[in-house]
């Protein structure tokens, strides 16, 4: 799949997995000793990590049990998947200005659920929904459970964003009723009609005969990424400065959809994630493990011993993120870990472009991938935006997996996005002043 | 406040050297240097406008108007301009003939114009003779440097003697137009390097 | 009709003002870090040459050549051309401002462009009719302006590149004007 | 308003003065430029030309009006004769204007030759037709109201190697040389009479 | 406190398809043998000198100035050997080993180097380096009296250079099929027109050459040299011939797709193949140059940022 | 010849009439000072000041945007005349280079290995980069390749290493560093600058009051650049002198070094190089920028008064000092005894301040001298009160005014003065627990009292004294009566002092503070029999002033009699008034004292510079991310690896049989080459790294 063909007047192809080609068990992680609750602070401008929190060490938690971390502030909550105390509280800095609150719990032996959803949600409503389960594996849009009706089309991706990961067909290969009960609920309580499953040609039959109301895509890399689901099934290019909301479309994987029937079928609110799971050999397997559970719990289980100089990737291999700690726990929207051998490592270079135009030909976004490396590389960022449309890249990674001097385009592209929203956040700053 | 006259002049030969360090009066430097002989010629001429200019510019810097400062140092140095083309007429004909149309041209040479306009406008005479001294020294050793360069390797002569014999193919690209650019690159790039310890 | 075609194509390419008689290097070198400056500069280089050119024609044919006073060209036409230049610059700032924005910042460095001053003279030295001289202003400035443009767009690029530090700047900008002029060798012969 | 007339009045002093200068400095040095002017340029070329004469062929020189313009001839003595004439005409090179001084024997009316004097050509190619003697050797003796074409052009002059264009410019000008002579040459026999001492 | 293993951490993507420089390269060079035999086999021995002397000594101007800039050594990756190769490939095969010595320096110092070497260089290195000696030794590229000294069992001479001084009658007697077999007099790697067309389809089957910038150059050959014929046919030959004389399939195949001194774009590479056809037969027909390829690429070259600004609307951009 | 002149004069003629008249004609307006400026920029049209020619720096200057010193390639003279064409704040003007701040190098610690794109900025967007420390250097040289100049190289220790002879302070290195380690500041501004949370600090500048760049200060000891270690402190510390005699040193409490074996003696160290300075015959210059012309008065001549006016006086401010008393001082003058602090030194380096240019106006109290009004009247624009606290706090019991008894402050003060007070033979008792107390009865030893006692509530552990202080007072024969609370003084009929009745206590429950609370005994009074008390159980401000001025009526105050501010920038209800000191916290340290009036000569330039754009806004915006008395829980550490242990050096001090006959200094400076070995023990921490020692590398 992955190796060049020896003639190729086309471009490189990219297939997605199939999930038909994964063996059915699915492995269960057991519940580990400490589980790691990360709480998003980056999107909230007005939220510092070091502000005071509304609830500190020693705090019991319960399973499924929503608390605000920052009640005064801020209404988004987080939902504990485990029951247990807060061990410790910390900062912890990602990647690209992003921040979280980590708040690690330590199991307490006997576990208690929480109860408030189960009494306040005999009937779905829009209302319970928002107020409990926005934080169920898979996640799910704020714009979706605000109900203000500007969503006219909801994409229920059964199809999973990046390669290897097999995650959200594996839901509708497995759970097509639960997801079909999950979009008569969505329908209801949201009263968007326009809910379409979105899968590839692997799962079109098995949808097909489930009757919901299906569009098939490519199953080529990148397509399912949601600018182009949206480019394919609805023929338009989601302009540069529109988001999906503002043309009336949303998404929602099917996980999250499943999850939803989970949670009105048993009164709990769901805390257990389906992950495709990849080791050193490549070799791939699902398993199923509490949110917050530690990437090393999961390795453990799956026999993967992490040593030094490996790399421990999540989310898919094009898209995904490399970690530096195996303590990084499974979120919500975790769909992939993948562990990387020490040798087994594509490297980068230094080596300049050399204005093959590969990922010119690559890019479907249609950008000036060679120049726009060149400004990006000597820190040109507004300049690389202006004339070479930094900002209308999808971010699908091609161009750095098909680039033969190996140059790291698609970091520097992230990074030329984030400079550049920096420059412009201080440009703006100065014309208020 | 004022350097020592001394630094003034000395500024032009290293520091400040054009067209090298002060990438200003290109034009003759580019397209007279296909010898040492017109190299220096050309700097020579110019370091007389130069220096005279400068002295001229300094005397009467305080009755100038600034509004008509740029007119008043082109008429005086446009006056010097015409004076050496008329001696190189008289008594270096054959220079004059290889010079051509780049002796009138000195009048328009950013160099001199820089220089009364950057320096003689606001430095009492002796500072301005010494600056324009040094500038006029500094670039004629550019220009004879690069047409000494160009001579030997473009026609492997120097002065009209042959340097390497008779079995040698001069590399006449340096003699040509783009053969003096890439030239005069390459040399400012030693200078770059040869400046930097 | 012919003439003047085979005259502006070999003053615009064959003789190019910049790369084969090397005047006007320091605004060559100067604005063409940017493809905007680099047409801004063409634009005003092209109305202010096809000016001079006239008036330098006029100047010398009805005033020195009638007095036997052809030393007196070098002071007399870079009067009338710095006059003219600074004239053009305070119009267009008062009545044309938005042509001012484009055009008009680079019109003191016309002032000491060789290129226009050289031109005139090799109108003078050629001995052009007036309508000759008109051609041939117009065609040095659009070769100047041509040669500009490219070299800004080649330059653009070696900005980005990875030149080593002491090339870096004018030193590389040189080696590619060079280039250039080799590459408009190729047009040696055609007119 | 004061301002503006100290202006105009610095700016018109300045140049006046300047004017009175150079005018000055001209009539100092005309004599000495007008001899070098043909000293150097048409020197050479008269001297092979006119080699083995007896006289300074630049001082014994007359100009003779042909139409609106003036032609100068220089006079060659020999064997105490003014035997011969020397005079220039112009040919549309490769890069401009070639000047060629064409010889006549005054006597049969055949060329004692011809020499190239001014020219832009490329150096190498084109300037061969200046530096390089078998070329120009091939119009000696040849009568000089002849017309003369390079062979490509199916003419009897064999063109310099990768200069056609400049070969057929200095064919040119001798042809014209050949219809100047014609038509000039009363005139130039009753000037010659000064010379015969 | 337990120390943390280390891991590696890097930014997506982590898969590469494992495409490389250097065998990109290598494959250019494969794809320069079949005209490099050919050459051999007309040339002989001498040819073989002139081709290993071209690659050994630009592979060396790349070390030394590796060395001496204190930059990363990259001679591995075959990039100054390709250089090296099209360099050959445009020399006579009597071309002595100073003129290659100082072609090199020219081509991969000043050519590619000081740009800040392989990727940024804005003109073909090897055309320049050609263009720039060609200029100072003309003898050296006089083919016809480069040639002199082989005895071939055909008609030797340069057909450019006949036809530059005696009009296209003077070519007429050359069948199109000989000059494809490389029967004419010429550079090493420019005589045989069949291997360099095997060559160059070749690396437009591998994807390492843009067919658009090759397939438009031929139509502008063909367009221009017809336009020409049609009105004079007498002075001007026709399209087979410049295509096949000279460097025209060298230009086509291995000078002007040069990675970094052409477009990527698609419209580009257009303009650009149509551009460097055209300027060649212009020259050719009624510059003062025999052959234009080298100059018509140069042009090119320098137009090139212009027209690679020429490209599609970005994806969302309204 | 005629022609000539005629046709030359015509043009010229021509020439400028058309162009007079088109000036004219064409007129635009054009603020003349765009041509000024574009005169004394270096011209050359370089673009490294970032605008497009100079012409364009010059517009960008006008609009405010740019400052004077924006050209980079002219010279200091340059901008001076900028800034002079633009009438503006001049202190901005001296010339700045960069400074790297981060000291981490090959030391710091990595939590993964990175690969990619090879610049600082890539790296840190991936968790902050590959470092433990999140705000240290990330070695990558994006600073190198952002200089224009040439100017900085990455050193061996994989940290940049600025050249400061071709740095010219552009700031290009600055904005290119994702971690801020880099910063070109000029004079002013890094007089002005404070500890921020995001800081690469060592524990010990985070302790310090006054902020000081401890680490920094030690390397060029080690160095052996004194003059550069005088020169770090004064950015901070203008009494140098004091402070190394009698600063507490809370620093070294949180010296990393001290987990281990022993703290550095910092303070040490600080008094050895201020005393170089005064033994070396000259003073090292201080530069001060250019004068603003705006006008300062400060009230009260004490630390924080002198700190305050001698940073304003460096900003260029003109300050005038009003003292009370007849020699500046305050507290270290009247209030630390000649022992401790000989008043030669003290007055030795007051000159140096003083000598800046600050005028002093001794005998001059306010509300008795002066008042506000007629300070503004005098063009005075902003006041400070630094007047400290000279009230002592009674004990609030019988026959505390008997014969024989004195305040704390009083006889401190007194015995300073020079006032003959009878000791000699004297019992004494004194009253109080902090080191004025300490202070009294160490003056009452070498006053030739025959026994003194130190009367104190609670027990020795709980004394607020330094622990040195206290231990010199115990090895000078000083008796301590702990856990006794006066409750009456016994007089004879003379009204002289007898006996002191005290309770005895017990320790309960801890307080507030954390210190157990006394609790008395029932019935446990005793006696001791003394003729002399002295009660130092702490002071308060005299703030009898407030209500002699009517303009000050309005001014708020504390329940402890402090003045009443904010207590981050200092400035009190009244906004042209700001106050530091212990008239604002109440009896501290010096150096808590120094550091206000750092702090709140900051808040009165930018109330002064900020002035005139927002006339009504007097509001001052407090330093954003302060440290102020806070620590980075990061940089606090329990355990230190890789030290080796090494013998603090000892204070050289005078014998005690010798000190207690004379007020002749006690402590005694450190030898240069104990100065040296002292200063090597600095691990030169930064946040969380530092130097780690090998046995190796000692052998």
């Amino acid at each position: 799949m992955l190796k060049k063909p020896c003639f190729n007047l086309t471009k490189h192809k990219l297939e997605y997995e199939s999930v038909k080609e994964f063996s059915s068990s699915i492995l269960e992680v057991p519940l580990s000793e400490k589980s790691i609750l990360f709480f998003d602070v980056s999107q909230e401008v007005e939220i510092k990590p070091d502000d005071p929190l509304s609830v500190k060490q020693d705090d019991l938690l319960k399973t499924g049990e929503k608390f605000l971390p920052f009640k005064d502030k801020s209404s988004k909550y987080l939902t504990s998947s485990v029951t247990g105390k807060i061990s410790s509280i910390n900062t912890f800095q990602s990647d690209y200005g992003k921040k979280y609150i980590s708040i690690t719990v330590n199991k307490e032996k006997e576990e208690i659920v929480c109860d408030k959803f189960s009494k306040k949600s005999k009937e779905p409503t829009i209302a319970n929904a928002s107020e409990f389960l926005s934080c169920i594996p898979g996640g799910i849009s704020e714009n979706i459970l605000s109900n203000t009706g500007e969503i006219k089309t909801l994409f229920v991706c059964g199809t999973d964003n990046d390669l290897f990961s097999v995650t959200n067909q594996y839901i509708v290969s497995s759970k097509i009723e639960s997801l079909k009960k999950g979009i008569e609920i969505l329908k209801n309580i949201t009263g968007i009609d326009n809910i379409i499953l979105v899968v590839n040609k692997y799962l079109e039959q098995t949808a097909l005969n489930a009757e919901i109301k299906t569009e098939v895509i490519n199953s080529e890399y990148p397509s399912s990424l949601p600018k182009l689901i949206v480019k394919e099934l609805l023929n338009m290019e989601l302009p540069q400065d529109k988001s999906f909301i503002d043309i009336g479309v949303d998404f929602i994987s099917a996980e999250a959809v499943a999850a939803i029937t989970q949670a009105y079928n048993t009164g709990k609110v769901p805390v257990d994630k389906i992950i495709t799971f990849v080791k050193k050999d490549g070799y791939k397997l699902l398993a199923k493990a509490r949110i917050g559970t530690p990437i090393k719990n999961l390795c453990a289980a799956c026999d993967t011993a992490i040593d030094n100089n490996d790399r421990l990737i999540i989310g898919g291999p094009m898209t995904g993120s490399a970690i530096y700690t195996d303590d990084y726990p499974i979120l919500n929207n975790t769909d992939a870990v993948i562990v990387q051998a020490a040798d087994n490592i594509s490297r980068t270079s230094d080596y300049p472009c050399i204005n093959c135009g590969t990922c010119v030909m690559a890019c479907p976004a249609r950008l000036s991938v060679n120049i726009l490396v060149r400004y990006l590389e000597a820190g040109l960022y507004e300049i690389a935006d202006d004339e070479y449309d930094l900002s209308a890249c999808i971010e699908c990674g091609l161009c750095s997996y098909v680039c033969i001097s190996q140059i790291p385009i698609f970091q520097y592209i992230k990074l030329g996005k984030y400079e550049l929203a920096k420059i412009k956040a201080k440009a703006a700053e100065e014309v208020d002043d | 406040m004022a350097k020592s006259i001394a630094y003034e002049f000395g500024k032009g030969l290293w520091k400040e050297i054009p067209p090298f360090r002060l990438v200003l009066g290109l034009c003759p430097v580019l397209a007279v240097t296909t010898s040492l002989q017109n190299g220096v010629g050309m700097g020579l001429a110019t370091t007389f406008v130069l220096v005279c200019s400068n002295i001229l510019v300094s005397m009467l810097r305080k009755v100038i108007p600034s509004k008509v400062r740029i007119a008043c140092f082109i008429i005086i140095i446009a006056t010097f301009v015409t004076v050496v083309e008329l001696l190189m007429q008289a008594y270096a004909y054959t220079l004059y003939l290889q010079l051509g149309i780049f002796i009138p041209l000195i009048v328009v040479n950013c160099l001199v114009l820089g220089r009364a306009e950057a320096f003689a406008y606001k430095n009492p005479i002796i500072h301005s003779l010494s600056d324009g001294l040094g500038m006029g020294i500094g670039f004629t050793l550019s220009l004879g440097a690069l047409g000494a360069v160009r001579e030997i390797i473009g026609s492997g002569e120097l002065l009209g003697y042959s340097v390497f014999g008779s079995s040698f193919k001069p590399f006449t690209f340096l003699i040509e137009a783009p053969g003096a650019f890439v030239c005069l690159g390459l040399m400012l790039a030693i200078m770059n390097l040869a400046s930097k310890k | 009709m012919g003439d003047y075609i085979l005259l502006a194509v070999s003053c615009i390419l064959v003789n190019n003002i910049l790369l084969a008689q090397y005047l006007g290097n320091c605004p060559f070198l100067g604005t063409s870090k940017k493809m905007e400056t680099a047409i801004g500069m063409a634009m005003a280089v092209i109305f202010v040459l096809v000016l001079a050119g006239t008036i330098t024609w006029i100047t010398d044919t009805y005033l020195l050549k009638k007095f036997g006073l052809e030393y007196l060209r070098t002071i007399a036409f870079i009067l009338v051309i710095a006059s003219l230049v600074q004239f053009v610059e305070m119009f267009l700032k008062k009545s044309i401002p938005a042509l001012y924005a484009g055009l008009g910042i680079f019109l003191p460095l016309i002032t000491t462009n060789c290129a226009v001053m050289g031109a005139c003279l090799i109108n003078i030295k050629e001995e052009y009719t007036f309508i000759e001289a008109l051609v041939s202003s117009f065609s040095y400035a659009v070769g100047f302006g041509l040669a500009l443009i490219l070299f800004a767009g080649v330059r653009e690029r070696v900005l980005i590149a990875r030149v080593p530090k002491p090339l870096q700047d004018t030193s590389i900008a040189l080696v590619v004007a060079g280039m250039i002029a080799l590459a408009f060798y190729a047009f040696k012969g055609m007119a | 308003m004061r301002e503006m007339i100290k202006m105009v009045l610095v700016l018109t002093i300045l140049s006046s003065f300047s004017g009175g200068l150079l005018a000055a400095l001209k009539n100092g040095t005309q004599e000495k430029i007008e001899y070098q002017e043909l000293q150097n340029v048409k020197g050479p070329a008269i001297e092979k030309i006119l080699e083995g004469c007896e006289n300074d062929p630049i001082v014994d020189r007359f100009k003779v009006a042909d139409g609106e313009q003036e032609r100068s001839f220089f006079v060659g003595i020999f064997d105490g004769k003014p035997k011969s004439i020397a005079f220039e005409t112009y040919g549309k090179g490769f890069a401009g204007k070639v000047g060629v001084i064409v010889g006549v024997n005054l006597e049969d009316g055949s060329m004692l030759g011809a020499q190239v004097t001014t020219h832009n050509e490329t150096p190498g190619v084109g300037s061969k037709a200046q530096d390089d003697p078998s070329f120009v050797s091939q119009f000696a003796n040849k009568t000089v109201t002849d017309s003369f074409g390079v062979k490509p052009d199916g003419g009897n002059i064999d063109a310099i190697a990768g200069a056609t264009i400049t070969s057929r410019g200095v064919c040119m000008a001798v042809t014209e040389a050949g219809e100047i002579y014609k038509r000039l040459k009363p005139e130039i026999v009753k000037q010659l009479e000064k010379f015969n001492k | 406190m337990i120390k943390q293993k280390k891991l590696i951490v890097s930014h997506a993507p982590f898969i590469h398809n494992g495409s490389k420089i250097s065998i990109k390269n290598y494959h250019i060079m494969l794809a320069a043998l079949p005209a490099l035999l050919a050459g051999i086999y007309y040339y002989g021995i001498q040819a073989v000198g002139v081709i290993g002397l071209s690659i050994s000594f630009s592979v060396f101007w790349e070390l030394a100035f590796n060395l001496i800039a204190k930059s990363e050594k990259r001679i591995g990756d075959g990039s100054s050997a390709v250089i090296g190769v099209v360099f050959a490939m445009m020399l006579p095969a009597t071309a002595p080993w100073w003129i290659i010595l100082i072609g090199t320096f020219v081509a991969i110092i000043i050519g590619r180097e000081i740009f800040g070497g392989i990727g940024s260089n804005p003109f073909n290195p090897a055309v320049l380096g050609i263009a720039i000696i060609a200029l100072s030794w003309k003898e050296y590229f006089d083919f016809n009296q480069a040639l002199i000294n082989f005895d071939m069992d055909f008609n030797m001479f340069y057909p450019l250079a006949a036809l530059k001084s005696f009009g296209a009658s003077s070519i007429s007697s050359i069948s199109v099929f000989d000059l494809m077999l490389g029967k004419q007099a010429g550079a090493i790697g420019a005589v045989f027109g069949i291997g360099i067309i095997i060559g160059g389809l070749y690396l437009i089957a591998k994807g390492i050459i843009r067919w658009e910038i090759c397939f438009s150059f031929i139509a502008g050959i063909f367009l221009t040299s017809m336009t020409f014929a049609m009105f004079a046919p007498t002075t001007y030959a026709g399209p087979f011939f410049h295509l096949f004389t000279g460097y025209t399939l060298l230009g086509i195949f291995f000078l002007s797709p040069e990675d970094s001194s052409s477009p990527v774009n698609k419209m580009p590479m257009i303009l650009y193949g149509l551009g460097c056809g055209i300027l060649t037969i212009l020259i050719r027909n009624i510059g003062v140059y025999a052959d234009g390829i080298l100059y018509a690429i140069l042009i090119m070259n320098i137009i090139n940022p212009l027209i690679d600004k020429i490209k599609p609307k970005a994806f969302g951009k309204v | 010849m005629t022609e000539a002149i005629l046709i030359m004069l015509t043009l010229g003629g021509v020439c400028g009439a058309v162009l007079s008249i088109a000036s004219k004609v064409f007129y635009v307006y054009e603020d003349p000072r765009i041509a000024q400026i574009e005169y004394y920029t270096a011209g050359a049209n370089c673009g490294g000041c970032g605008y497009a020619g100079c012409s364009a720096a010059a517009v960008a200057v006008i609009n405010g945007k740019a400052s004077p010193n924006v050209c980079v390639v002219g010279d200091a003279e340059s901008a001076a005349s900028i800034a002079e064409i633009m009438g503006l704040d001049a202190g901005s003007v001296e010339s700045a280079i960069s400074y790297n701040t981060c000291k981490g190098g090959e030391r710091k610690e990595e939590k993964f290995s990175y690969i990619g794109v090879a610049t600082c900025k890539a790296a840190s967007s991936l968790y902050g980069g590959k470092n433990v420390c999140g705000v240290g250097c990330i070695g990558m040289g994006d600073c190198v390749k952002a200089c224009n100049f040439d100017a900085i190289k990455i050193g061996e220790e994989t940290i940049p290493v600025i050249d400061s002879n071709k740095c010219v302070g552009c700031g290009a290195c600055v904005k290119a560093c994702p971690k801020n380690i880099l910063s070109v500041k000029t004079m002013s501004e890094r007089l002005l600058e404070f500890n921020n949370i995001d800081g690469k600090l060592a524990p010990c500048s985070q302790t310090c009051p006054a902020e000081i760049n401890i680490p920094k200060y030690i390397s060029q000891i080690i160095k052996g650049d004194y003059q550069g270690a005088v020169n770090t402190i004064r950015e901070r510390n203008p009494l140098l002198l004091s402070c190394g005699r009698v600063c507490p040193h809370p620093c070294e409490t949180y010296c990393r070094r001290g987990i281990v074996d022993d703290s550095v003696s910092i303070n040490q160290l600080k008094r050895f190089v201020a005393d170089y300075e005064m033994n070396s015959g000259k003073r090292f210059p201080i530069t001060c920028a250019p004068d603003t012309g705006e006008k300062v008065a400060v009230i009260g001549g004490g630390p924080a008064g002198l700190s305050c006016a001698y940073f304003l006086r460096r900003l260029g401010h003109s300050v005038t000092i009003f003292e009370a008393m007849p020699t500046l001082g305050g507290i270290i003058k009247y209030g630390i005894p000649e022992y401790r602090l000989p008043k030669k030194v003290l007055d030795w380096e007051i000159e140096g301040i003083v000598n800046l240019g600050i005028e002093v106006k001794t005998d001059t109290k306010l509300g008795r001298d002066v008042d506000l009004q007629s300070l503004f009247a005098s063009d005075f624009k902003a006041v400070f009160l630094g007047i400290g606290a000279w009230n002592d706090y009674a004990l609030g019991i019988d026959g505390e005014n008997l014969k024989g008894s004195w305040k704390g402050i009083n006889f401190l003060s007194s015995v300073a003065n020079g006032r003959k007070i009878t000791i000699k033979e004297k019992k004494a008792a004194v009253v109080g627990g902090g080191n004025s107390a300490i202070d009294c009865v160490r003056t009452l030893v070498r006053k030739g009292a025959k026994e003194v006692y130190i009367v104190y509530r609670r027990t020795r552990k709980e004394m607020p004294a330094n622990e040195v202080e206290i231990i010199a007072a115990e090895h000078e024969g000083i008796k301590f009566v702990f856990l006794a609370a006066p409750t009456k003084v016994i007089g004879n009929k003379n009204g002289e002092i007898t006996h002191l009745e005290y309770l005895t206590m017990e320790l309960g429950e801890p307080d507030a503070s954390g210190r157990r609370r006394p609790v008395p005994i029932e019935g446990s009074e005793t006696t001791l029999e003394i003729d002399m008390l002295i009660t130092a159980i702490g002071q308060s401000p005299d703030i009898s002033f407030i209500d002699k001025d009517s303009d000050l009526k309005e001014l708020k105050t504390t329940r402890w009699k402090t003045i009443d501010n904010d207590p981050l920038i200092l400035q009190a209800n009244l906004p042209y008034i700001f106050t530091a000191g212990d008239c604002a916290t109440g009896p501290s340290l010096v150096v808590d004292a120094i550091g206000g009036g750092r702090r709140a000569a900051r808040s009165i330039h930018l109330y002064l510079t900020q002035a005139e754009e927002e006339e009504s806004e007097n509001k001052i915006e407090p330093v954003e991310n302060a440290l102020y008395k806070k620590h980075i829980p990061e940089s606090i550490f329990e355990t230190l690896e890789g030290v080796v242990k090494k013998p603090r050096v000892t204070m050289p001090e005078l014998p005690v049989e010798e000190r207690i006959k004379t007020m002749d200094e006690v402590d005694l400076v450190i030898s240069e080459k104990e100065a040296l070995t002292e200063a090597d023990r600095c691990l030169d921490c930064c946040r969380i790294c530092y130097n780690k020692e090998t046995t190796e590398t000692q052998a």
